[in-house]
């Protein structure tokens, strides 16, 4: 017998199995147990390179043959010989079954060579159509979008809360010449621009920010008592060194 | 199959028979079949012209014909159902903003010349952009205005009406409702600069006094 | 073409017409259509199940057969008439032994696990063999089972009932006579050392065993 002829033990199991000419259902084990340790024997001496799997299963059958021979030890656990004589047939029979069951599906009638598909085939064109889609809401937001950009042109003019530094230092620049004392730069702020509290910081922040430019350019000199204290400019009077 | 059939047993199978063979071979070859090869590939003394005319009758009026190209058969789908080989998928895409302040403006100001809704937009509009507008049957051409170059006008149709549920372009919401519905409110970059700057500033005359706190 | 069409336009087509659109369909692909792709691609309130069961009565017996695919449907030469194909026949690549094996395990165990089809055939499963299947499109990954490890499971696919001419796995030959003889039952084996896990049984057999047999 050639081993390379078997695809592992379970099949080995199975092929010495039909010399027993019996119904898998009804075979001995033990007998199977003994031809295959007798295969594996011969095999060896034979020398023939035996698959460590083979071996396995060689050992394997050697311990269930003395479970099947031996009786029962009461103090000894798990499954019987019986039960595990039991389970080797029923694998030895699920094999053969699928066995059967391969060469059954092998021989149906199979597409491409037996019945065919279509030859000429139409592909499906996927045509993929853009449809374009949109809210009144977009059209009216739309709409607002452009029209308040005019408005938002002369709002830039009127913008009647707020004063930039630049406007503070043109201002300024006119007024510090005649500010010789110390004078609370609140002083400085546009009439009517103290009341409405949004003028008052706007301008507050300009004048400061004016203040301070100036005082760069070594026009005004600024002071501050202290934390929150009113901050004061005067014009700078230019020294004789 | 159940055809009379007079010829000798020992000839060629029957005349219906015949037809399933040509069937199967037209169904499955790659190309279409002349005569001549049919005659080949079926058993001695099958007449495939004549299996070919009965089949091809068999199909008259089917789901797929049997049609003649050049001097070889195939099996082609019924022109009339050539629309089943196409898998249309829509996509449905927002309109572009460019669209549709084109689109708005049309609304708005209609009849309304191209050079008038540039006017008002501030920036050329394409002319994917009005054809778009068309093809969507949304705007379409009003009369010549009757100025120099006599410039075509675009007023909207009775599709666009539709679309956006009004029963006439008057209807359309004023700027005084679209405030009022605070839709000015949301304004991005065109006032951009000045609106931040407004809520902003507020925001930085905070901080800074939590710096002077410090 | 020619039918009558009193119906609405809103209307399913009348069925005569939606038959002539299966059959069109069905022809014009060499894969199985799915119901579900039918109804996507005939005009709205088509009920092609319908359709397919008047196209798969009038196509029996003919050279061509309506067949049933899992839960899609096609369009096959009829087997006995494979005879005149042989210009089409493929030759597809020989299988090995184990590769059918594998792919027969798979067909009527699955979901099945490869350790399952490993310890059905008591050898291991050699990675080509699975990619061979897969390959040929005859198996695919299933569910992963929910045992420790959540090893992945092998099922068939409908190019494999396509092949084999199988409405589904259920028409598998001589399944039920299997199921019934208990052979398609996962059953352990006896004792709880060596249920725990297939492929850690195995494993701790083997050295217990080199031990008994030093």
């Amino acid at each position: 017998m050639d081993v390379g002829a078997f695809e592992g033990p379970l099949d080995l199991l199975l092929t010495l199995s039909r010399t027993q000419k019996v119904d898998l259902r009804e075979i001995s084990i033990l007998a199977l147990a003994e031809q295959y340790l007798a295969f594996v024997e011969k095999a060896k001496e034979l020398r023939l390179e035996l698959a460590a799997d083979y071996l396995v299963m060689a050992a394997w059958l050697a311990f269930l043959k003395s479970r099947l021979l031996l009786p029962p030890d009461p103090t000894e656990e798990g499954p019987s010989g019986e039960e595990l004589a039991a389970h080797l047939a029923f694998q030895l029979e699920r094999l053969e079954a699928m066995r059967k069951s391969a060469a059954q599906l092998m021989a149906r009638d199979q597409l491409g060579r037996d019945f065919f598909a279509r030859g000429i085939t139409e592909d499906v064109q996927r045509v993929r159509r853009v449809t374009y889609t949109a809210t009144l809401l977009d059209l009216m937001q739309g709409y607002a979008r452009i029209r308040t950009k005019d408005e938002f042109r002369p709002f830039v003019m009127d913008r009647k809360s707020l004063m930039t530094m630049e406007q503070a230092l043109e201002r300024m620049r006119h007024l510090i010449g005649f500010a010789g004392e110390w004078t609370d730069i609140s002083s400085y702020l546009p009439e009517g621009w103290e009341v409405d509290p949004a003028r008052r910081r706007s301008s507050t922040a300009a004048t400061f920010a004016a203040s301070l430019e100036l005082a760069k350019e070594g026009k005004i000199e600024i002071r501050q008592g202290e934390t929150f204290a009113p901050i004061q400019i005067r014009k700078k009077v230019p020294r004789d060194e | 199959m159940s055809e009379p059939q007079n010829e000798s047993l020992f000839e060629a199978p029957p005349i219906a028979e015949q037809e399933r063979m040509v069937e199967a071979i037209l169904f499955a070859t790659a190309d279409p079949v002349t005569v001549t090869e049919l005659t080949g590939r079926m058993p001695h003394g099958s007449d495939p012209a004549e299996a070919l005319a009965h089949l091809r009758k068999r199909y008259e009026g089917r789901g797929v014909n049997v049609v003649k190209v050049g001097d070889a058969w195939a099996i082609r789908t019924a022109p009339d159902l050539g629309f089943l080989m196409q898998k249309e998928t829509v996509e449905t895409r927002k309109l572009s903003r460019a669209a549709i302040e084109t689109l708005a403006i049309v609304a708005y100001h209609q009849p309304v010349t191209r050079a008038e809704i540039e006017e008002i937009r501030g920036v050329s509009v394409s002319r994917g952009t009005i054809d778009q507008l068309i093809e969507l049957e949304w705007i379409r051409f009003g009369r010549r205005r009757m100025t120099p170059g006599r410039p075509v006008t675009f007023v909207v149709t009775q599709g666009f009406l539709d679309h956006f549920g009004l029963e006439n372009a008057r209807d359309l919401p004023g700027l005084k409702e679209l405030r009022a519905a605070g839709l000015l409110d949301n304004r991005p970059p065109p006032g951009a600069a000045i609106s931040d700057s407004e809520e902003g500033a507020e925001e930085a005359d905070q901080s800074d006094m939590f710096e002077d706190d410090a």
